[in-house]
């Protein structure tokens, strides 16, 4: 029987000791009109070895080519000893920490974890993690909410280029609660959330702005800018980064004069594959002053009866196991294997190894454009400057250049036509470190001619 | 041996340099844009980095190295073949935003576990988006006020919720902007159906229930307890943590239910990871599909395809950037195609058995249940609630000293209303000489609290850590590494 | 630097505390004269990152087709539990364990293994492992020379039915000992090595027989008949056997009235992958009384100073490190990794699981064999009962059919023409328990039509 | 915590099904040649036996998890993307026999690997197919030996070794049908020129050196040696288990060696894997070249293919089934390729300068050595002699100590001349913390010695088995389990 240890002697001896003649006598207290016999529409079991071939030939057909995708998850070196210290078995097959004395591991990575995000993002505290990045975003606006004494509004400044799908989701989440989310556009020139657009806005009370950086065509904010207008407003800043392009951008918490209060966004690119959009990690960091606020897990360091340093998870009372129908949220299993995975990158990479990554990225952007540059039907769309993507207008349907270069192996991007009606003939491309000169050539040349041959 | 801090072993200039490219040359970001110092990044090298994260993971308990009854978490073998083959190279390197010309087999397998997980769970339709369980509650209440909203039935806020529920069920309900009314449990374990029913009225949303209940028996009166809610207008969330008690015996679809999640990384198997990530897949009956969560697969002429909003106009919406947590869904799809129908029944049916067992067997050790009437669904509850006013030893000393024995403990001090409380698992891949053993290191440890209890106080003794100051943790907060907060001066690192 | 750890500063400190200007002068011993200038003719180094494509892209080449090779290498199913805990750091990355205190993982591992290789052979003790099937063999016939006292001769009955390259490798190995092998045919008919064909033999003293069980071709031996021939003439009976087979055939250690002395074989099939070849272990056991000839590494089980059980190498006086030019062996590395995997291997199949693997393997083989059966131009070359291979004789040049095969996605087998000139237009194919019935019908087809497609 | 052996948690019946097939239907194998009784294998689930291997893992020391300054033995980091490199599908799932269309991948690195170690060494030509160091030496042996026969000269049989030669050696002249004469050593560690001289003759096959020698220091006169055992008519092989010294220094073709073979599971990081597999590719000079050990992958126009036993008459032969440790081989070419030319010079470089840190701090820290006179090279020797007679605490005490200190312990009592001996050898992968915490470890071992030397002859304390009987494990050989001979009653399995 597949996975269960039972011998057909510990079977009966077991059902001796309890007093029964059959396991079905165990069910006994179930209504018997609830019943149910088994299950019709499951297939039979597979051996390993059969589950194994499906398998193997069901990943053969999703090939990834040469992928300029990016959006929101990105493919970036993961280096081998991530996944095979990830995946061990006590990291992999542990639960959450809850015996702090058995699970010293699993809590020191948390709180190293933590270190290393809060520093990344310029902050006081982090989690040890929600589901992903638009979730995080979403628990960062309930959170500002909670924490913005000053405002009696339920409003936030969302930029129009924060991620279509970020938007969606912080909306699904949060407008049960009566929160909106007020647009801010994004300037058609540059590609930026400008401090004009955000003057031009009638209502005055506002609990949050967003600021991301990079946004979701790859622009970077003038995040200081938009911190100071927010500031001076009592407006709570939540920065939504990207945290590769952290290490070189200024980072959350010395936006403008007095720094933004809350970060949050994806942790995908910190060593965790693409994986078909999940399981990805949402990271959040604040200042000090906000830490009772925040959602999620937290671990801390702190001594055992002899006086030895020792981690658990602390400030529990803020959780649904403690606090239920008052906890800051309903969140309880995180990504916490992720982050693991997180940790390990970020240990291997260190400060200069991730610098270069987020140096390279932005390079073969650089590189790329530079390659595009004078390609006829081909034009940045935006002004702006970008981190490692940028969207193209295209002088033909964005499908029919897709499929083109999807049938010679490359994956050119996304069209932002479905998103943005007003970026109909725009591309959407990202370049990581994994691109090689010879990568970013093919895939210029290819598009160039792609756009062109449409004529 | 103690491990330092990764910190604690960095050393300015060192570094790992096979994992990252040269810094690219020009840099044209204009330096207001650029941080002014790097991150708190250790400096360490690959040898070091992969000796620190080895060495931590030893300190775990774990499955893969030891018994784990926690109750309500479903700890059981998570196969590894789930693991490899959901971390084959077209499965990790596949892109959320793929084109469906390259999307067919992720496809393929996550619309072939919608359907079992229809069939499991006695629902109309799945969706595999939400990444934990208190996603997939908060999708399910999404979904029940959704509905009461779409047919113009505004005032329907309040949720109903047993007392013994789970915290992710009233912190659901909050978030999902309903109040909470809390039910009380009777002596049988069964909810007071006398309170139920002064509960209900015309702005019962719904009622969120798992069957088994948390105190681990099945609500025997379930039939009824759906009549009273849907008679009120009010409709009923199974929370699916359960789940492994019941597969293939009962179905909450059959039971009543309207909308159900399942915890995949519980009853499907996908591992804890030492906190997540899960799944929590939603299924819903009928007249719920439309308020679904998005996206979802479908199957038009033997190509798959996502399910969009334009045809989806009620969806709750959205819950992850992209689908959820795909690399568990594919670790779960692993795990029901490796069991079959047959395997999947057979879960719940040696999980009761190991339950029941152990139950009787610490009965028969000196152990007082918490329902000793009742049968085990999956798991049950022991109080030691006599043990502690005889000997002063509680369930956290129990707790401690099951560690020094080689056992993770049972969950502690929840459900909450039962004093001294131990929640305990075994689950279904646990053999009879595990479960043995278990009983009898329980056995030794009741001697020793009666012997000296003092001596459990102390427990554990044979951990990495002794028993660890949790308050001042809370009070003297340290979430943070810097060279100067550290509450001693850190031992000389060690190798 | 990649993988040194060292700092500007280490490195001052350290030479200042060695008290040298420079690394340079830590080589000041080595004649100046001889000194070389670094190397020109190796690459730059490679980023992990770059290697890895370069590795996926060169992995991405070699497709294995649906294959039908066999002859010495099986593709098996293999748990992906086994490979998962075997690449454990404690596993891969400790050496052999000496001091057994801080080895005892890899210690026990040997034990389990040990009684799991002597319990399949039925023989009393089993070393930790050899180098492969082919090394092992030669260790086995220099064991039998020595421990065969009855015996002047350095002479091995050596039938023809051996894998030629096990033959190529027990001579390049111990003909430098004066050691001869006398090839003993095989019987044209049954592809057998038949008691006539011994019998036929001059010479009459010879230190051992060996006995392939299955041989090359997967015939079946009539290992009993051998054997009591052998045992007569106080000849020591080696049997070199397929340890997949053993879960079903009687094992050497019972064959004839009295039982063969010696067992050995390739491991591979026990969990180990095909991997071009290696790294696989041989494996060799024995009758207690020959223990003390062994070659290579034995863990035996002791007690601790406590009187605790524990585990650590035992006989090392027959070793290279203690008897040095008197041992029994050179061999000092072995193949422990392997070991690790198969032990794990065998523990997960268990007697059930590995008995039904070799009857599957088996029962493929005869349903391919029925499906060929009246298909023009092929036909079985040998009467005798094959075990998961057979020699299938073609009506066409090998060569043609396998490239036309080739071009189908299917590897047919391995021509036998090379090594057995009368066996010029065999091929010999393998089933294991990895092929279903479509693929043995897929096989038989392509097979069928490209025989006839000859003419 | 005690692991039980896997048969104790076997039960009859107990099975992982999801492994196997089920059993073919029909089986037409006669009686007589089937076995009567199954094999004595494990019935366990996965789960127990998951567990089972991890926990094993766990008790094992490893460069992972810890400093392994193990003398001779190089036991460096080894990258991890060697080991998921070379586990490529591709790669893992190649028969050997596979044609040519189907092999190009993999004999392309074969062959780069090939010409990067020819350069590495300064040899003419390399063959890759010893499956570890003493297969390696056995291939040189018989080269030597081929070479001198295929010259007509047949009495060649004498091969020279220093006593300080590993067994190995030795052990492998005596298996190519050889004669060995040992040479002594002198005071400063290098050979004894006068010794030599009155040894080579007519008979003279060759000698078998390391440089650096096993003593831990370069032989100066190496060109005299050379100039000795050439005109004597031997030939020169050298050992390659000290390459790592002297990497991009001095190159062993450049010092008058025919022949050579590389440790790759040393030098070139490929893993020891507890006892293997390793890999021992030999390298030669142009006279020797026929003679290499096939096969040999050759590269025509681009197309890579197998040299075959036609093309080299004189070979020695076939040495192992296929093609020798292919895996090992892929780990290595990974790894040199992620070295580069200047990262494989630096290994010798920053080898050499731990090593001959740890031998001063060491002196500082009063310890002896064999050589204070000379340079280490990558590794070097410290004598307890001293010690152990003021003490009564010798090196085996020390090395058990360096167990509950965290630390493997080194070589000891190898080279066999030097008394209370601890060859050591910290590899250029560890940090100079790393090295001082060795340090201080030994000067606290130091103390304890001097202070109680018994509790030192208790060591190991923490390790999971306190010191072993070695002397009861030869008598009462207990090799195989059988329920029987169990040496005491088997402690009740514990998880
Ligand atoms: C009964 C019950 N409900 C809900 C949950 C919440 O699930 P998750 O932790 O996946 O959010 C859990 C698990 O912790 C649970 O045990
Ligand atoms: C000096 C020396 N020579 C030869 C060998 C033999 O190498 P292997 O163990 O790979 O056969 C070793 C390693 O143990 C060694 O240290």
């Amino acid at each position: 029987m597949p996975y269960i240890p039972h011998t057909e002697d510990d079977q009966q001896q077991m059902l001796k000791a309890i007093g029964v003649d059959s396991i079905e006598a165990l069910f006994d207290e179930i209504p018997a009109a609830l019943r149910c016999d088994g299950f019709s529409n499951i297939p039979a079991a597979l051996t390993e070895m059969q589950v194994s071939r499906l398998m193997n030939e069901r990943a053969a057909q999703d090939q990834a080519g040469l992928s300029f995708l990016g959006a929101g998850a990105y493919e970036h070196h993961i280096p081998a000893a991530v996944w095979e210290i990830t995946t061990r078995g006590e990291f992999y097959s542990a639960y959450t920490p809850y015996q702090a004395e058995a699970s010293q591991g699993t809590l020191q990575v948390i709180y190293e974890y933590q270190t290393m995000i809060s520093s990344l993002l310029g902050l006081d505290v982090s989690n040890a993690s929600l589901y992903d990045g638009a979730t995080a975003l979403a628990e960062a606006v309930l959170m500002a909410v909670r924490a913005n004494r000053r405002s009696r509004s339920r409003r936030i400044l969302m930029p129009r280029a924060v991620h279509p799908y970020y938007r969606d989701v912080v909306h699904a989440i949060t407008h049960t609660q009566g929160i909106h989310l007020t647009e801010v556009p994004f300037d058609p020139a540059t590609g930026r959330t400008e401090l004009t657009a955000l003057e031009a806005i009638e209502d005055d009370d506002f609990a949050a702005l967003v600021i991301p950086q990079p946004n979701f065509f790859g622009v970077l904010e003038d995040a200081d800018g938009l911190t100071d207008w927010a500031r001076k407003r009592d407006i709570l800043v939540i920065g939504a980064v990207n945290p590769t392009a952290m290490a070189l951008l200024k980072p959350p918490g010395e936006w403008g004069a007095e720094g933004g209060h809350i970060a949050c966004g994806e942790g995908q690119p910190l060593g965790v594959p693409l994986s078909s959009g999940g399981p990805y990690f949402g990271f959040l960091a604040c200042q000090q002053a906000l830490v009772r606020q925040m959602p999620g897990r937290i671990a801390g360091r702190t001594l055992d009866l002899e006086g030895k340093q020792g981690f658990t998870l602390t400030l529990q009372a803020r959780e649904q196991h403690i606090r239920r129908s008052k906890a800051t949220s309903n969140i309880c299993t995180n990504q916490g294997l992720m982050v693991t995975a997180a940790t390990i990158y970020m240990s291997l990479l260190g400060p200069t190894g991730l610098t270069n990554v987020a140096s390279q990225c932005h390079g073969n952007l650089r590189r790329l454009l530079d390659r595009l540059e004078g390609a006829a039907g081909i034009a940045p769309a935006f002004r702006g400057l970008p981190f490692h993507e940028a969207v193209l207008k295209l002088d033909r349907p964005v499908s029919e250049v897709l499929a083109e270069l999807d049938a010679q192996g490359i994956v050119a991007g996304v069209g932002l036509g479905e998103w943005y009606p007003e970026l109909d003939r725009c591309l959407l491309v990202c370049t990581t470190e994994t691109k090689t000169d010879d990568d970013l050539a093919r895939f210029a040349d290819a598009l160039g001619a792609a756009v062109k041959g449409g004529h | 041996m103690d491990e330092a801090l990764i910190f604690e072993r960095s050393r300015p200039g060192r570094a790992a340099t096979s994992q990252f490219p040269e810094s690219a040359q020009s840099n044209d970001i204009p330096a207001e844009l650029l941080r002014t110092s790097p991150p708190l990044l250790p400096q360490t090298s690959e040898l070091d980095t992969v000796r620190h994260f080895t060495r931590l993971s030893q300190k775990n308990f774990s499955i893969d190295t030891h018994f784990y009854p926690l109750g309500s978490c479903t700890m059981k073998y998570n196969p590894r073949a789930c693991n490899s083959l959901a971390m084959l190279p077209g499965f990790v390197g596949r892109h959320p935003l793929a084109p469906a010309t390259r999307s067919q087999g992720f496809l393929a397998c996550m619309y072939e576990l919608q359907e079992m997980l229809q069939e499991v769970t006695g629902m109309a339709a799945v969706s595999l988006t939400p990444m934990a369980g208190a996603q997939g509650e908060l999708a399910g209440v999404a979904m029940i006020r959704a509905y009461h909203v779409n047919r113009g039935d505004l005032v329907r806020t309040e949720v109903l919720v047993p007392d013994a529920a789970h915290g992710t069920n009233p912190a659901t309900a909050t978030m999902c902007g309903c109040t909470v009314k809390e039910l009380p449990t009777d002596a049988q374990g069964d909810v007071d159906l006398a309170a139920l029913r002064n509960a209900v009225g015309p702005q019962t949303a719904g009622i969120m229930l798992t069957n088994p209940s948390t105190l681990g028996v099945f609500e025997r009166r379930i039939d009824e307890i759906a009549a009273i809610v849907h008679e009120a207008g009010g409709l009923l969330y199974y929370d699916g943590a359960n789940l492994n008690a019941i597969l293939g015996k009962v179905r909450p679809g059959d039971m009543g239910f309207d909308v159900i999640h399942m915890n995949l990384h519980k009853t499907f198997s996908t591992p804890h990871g030492g906190g997540g990530p899960g799944s929590g897949a939603v299924g819903v009956a009928p007249r719920l599909e439309p308020f679904l969560p998005l996206p979802v697969v479908a199957r038009d002429d033997g190509h798959y395809r996502w399910v969009d909003a334009d045809e989806r106009p009620l969806s709750i919406g959205r819950l992850s950037a992209f689908m959820g947590n795909a690399g568990v869904l594919l670790r779960a799809y692993v795990y029901m195609r490796l069991l079959g129908a047959a395997g999947m029944e057979r879960v719940a049916e040696y999980a009761t058995l190991n339950a029941n067992y152990l139950m009787v067997e610490l009965r028969k050790a000196g152990f007082d249940l918490a329902f000793p009437d009742r049968r085990a669904s999956h798991e049950f509850i022991v109080t030691l609630k006599r043990q502690a006013k005889a000997t002063g030893a509680n369930a956290m000393d129990f707790a401690k000293a099951l560690l020094d024995e080689g056992y993770h403990a049972p969950t502690t001090y929840f459900p909450l209303l039962v004093p001294e409380c131990l929640l305990i698992e075994p689950t279904e891949t646990e053999s009879k000489e595990t479960i043995d053993g278990f009983v009898q290191a329980m056995q030794r440890i009741l001697a020793q609290a009666h012997e000296d209890a003092s001596h459990l106080k102390g427990a554990p003794y044979s951990t990495p850590v002794r028993r660890l100051d949790d308050v001042r943790a809370a009070r003297q907060l340290d979430v943070c590494y810097a060279p100067a907060n550290t509450p001693e001066a850190p031992e000389a690192a060690e190798l």
